[in-house]
């Protein structure tokens, strides 16, 4: 591996969270970001070819090693290391609205659910992947929320952008009944 | 039959006990009743779905949550106004449904958002960071910039109130308590009945300071020797007992 | 490398603290610990042959991956440079006090935090984020802070007014049961 790559795998496995291009690019004032990129690259394509147990994500506005999936399973049966809690309908629902319509606030999102999302939106918020982002010029001005880059990390989500656009969704609900809803 | 949720079909339960859980709300229950039931979500037909709506949340113990009550109340309107006769020149007529359908639109592609969060976030809970970090050195530039935002402040003031016993936090209604009063119903409950059980004597909605007064009272019974306390097992409602030598004497 | 070597990466890679021997082998039961042993062997002599950033260390007790020590320096130096300041969760909760409860004395400010909280304000000062803005009348007339408007710069707010009320902290940060208030 070239001196590059190496500096960048050792800074990569002291990091728990994506490092920003801009941040690995710190690393080494005398490297132009082309050559972190491509070094970037060597080191992706030495995890890939040569078999390791670990590879080179991009995701969360960053780059991260994470370990590959056919492993979760052993290390987890070990207890080396846990798995996060998965999130709950409701709570994936109030997500999606959110990052679809941030900067958005409460009494807009409860109006998409049908329901009240008080209480979701405080564990959106514990666990990182939601923030309030500001107050809305409107009525009572209204706190808004949007995503945070642990929400990009937790989706493997390079940007928000990699979400669908709203027109890009089907709409398979126009005709026939039973293409009414989502597949399953 | 109960709809499968879109989500997770896999894991319902054969019965017909359905848990609050299974719905994520009024649309989702919804929803799952048009495609049920096949029906053209442009065309619904709002009496029968209306019908079906209040059958269904009846059966899921749902009728008292104010969300499903209110889409309830929605859809009788609705199909309140499908029955008015409608006014001479159709192209004047507003599908009272319009605004319904538009939410169930926006909430299907929601849904279509959730399955793709979803599917990511599970492929995403296989594979694991780095967990072992060196300590920082806790040098920063004193001019780097702040980074700090009004939910970490809002989150601060939050752990705050959690942690701090502050008696102006608290706004106390001040209510005596009532335990001889409680006592002569617990003595009038007794005797009637030989044992009875904790729910006998206190309302479910019982106030903190009648519940108070009801234990308090239970207490200085059973100190007399008025009645016994038992519990079985762990967790089993507890049974109060006329006491058998008092009884007898 | 061998699939032992490579799960051994990986949950080496996830583990929080160095794994021992045993802990080791129970990640595969089909494996002895002569067999891990020898993975072991493979993986440090591929992070050392090949040329990687990181290395395979024995210490602790167990087995850990480590940023080679060449390296540790220019990650220390980067990530100092890039790193943006961060409040201590006492520095928060202290400025979370004087912004609701202002103008205040240490001394209050103490009470209801359980510690002392000199070097904190002393650091909150220093950012700007709180001044001194009077006396009190009590014995000794301690001193009073307050925010400043370097404080509203930062959460771009234009007054104190728009901080979230006790009601709205209610909706936004505890479940739509609980009615906590904040003190006025």
């Amino acid at each position: 591996m070239t001196p590059l790559a190496k500096l960048l795998e050792a800074a990569l496995f002291a990091a728990p969270r994506p490092i920003a291009m801009v941040a690995l690019a710190a690393l080494d004032v005398e490297s132009s970001l082309a050559a972190v990129a491509a070094a970037l690259d060597e080191l992706r394509e030495h995890y890939d070819v040569d078999g390791h147990g670990v590879e080179l994500v991009e995701q969360g506005g960053g780059w991260q090693i994470l370990t590959r999936a056919e492993f979760a399973e052993a290390i987890e049966r070990a207890q080396v290391a846990v798995r996060p809690q998965r999130l709950s309908a409701a709570a994936l629902e109030t997500l999606a609205i959110i990052a679809y319509r941030q900067p958005i606030g409460r009494a807009e999102i409860e109006e998409i659910r049908g329901v009240a999302v008080g209480s979701v939106l405080k564990s959106l918020h514990e666990r990182g992947l939601i923030d309030i982002v500001g107050r809305s010029e409107g009525i009572g001005r209204p706190l808004l929320y949007g995503t945070t880059s642990q929400f990009l990390e937790q989706f493997a989500l390079r940007h928000l952008e990699e979400l669908p656009r709203a027109d890009e969704l089907a709409i398979a609900l126009r005709g026939a009944g039973n293409t009414a809803v989502v597949p399953e | 039959m109960i709809a499968p949720n879109f989500r997770s079909a896999e894991n319902l339960a054969p019965s017909f006990v359905v848990e609050l859980s299974h719905f994520t709300g009024p649309l989702d229950l919804l929803l799952s009743l048009i495609r049920d039931e096949q029906l053209d979500i442009y065309d619904i037909p709002i009496a029968r779905i209306a019908e079906q709506f209040l059958a269904r949340i009846s059966t899921l113990g749902l009728d008292e949550a104010a969300d499903y009550l209110e889409m309830a109340a929605r859809l009788l309107r609705i199909k309140a106004q499908m029955l008015l006769p409608r006014a001479e020149g159709e192209d004047a007529w507003e599908d009272p449904r319009a605004e319904l359908v538009r939410r169930l639109l926006e909430y299907q592609q929601m849904r279509e958002v959730v399955d793709l969060l979803e599917r990511r976030g599970e492929e995403r809970r296989h594979q694991f960071p780095r967990r072992w970090v060196p300590q920082a050195a806790d040098i920063t530039p004193i001019n780097a910039p702040l980074s700090l935002s009004l939910g970490e402040l809002l989150a601060a003031v939050d752990r705050v109130l959690r942690t701090t016993k502050e008696p102006t936090l608290h706004e106390v209604i001040p209510r005596a308590l009532d335990v001889n009063g409680a006592m002569v119903t617990v003595r009038a409950v007794l005797a009637m009945r030989r044992s009875a059980r904790w729910f006998d004597l206190v309302g479910r909605d019982a106030e903190p300071w009648q519940i108070l007064s009801v234990l308090l009272a239970l207490l200085e019974m059973a100190k007399q020797g008025e009645l016994r306390i038992a519990q079985h097992h762990a967790f089993a409602s507890v049974e109060i007992r006329r006491d058998a030598v008092s009884e007898a004497a």
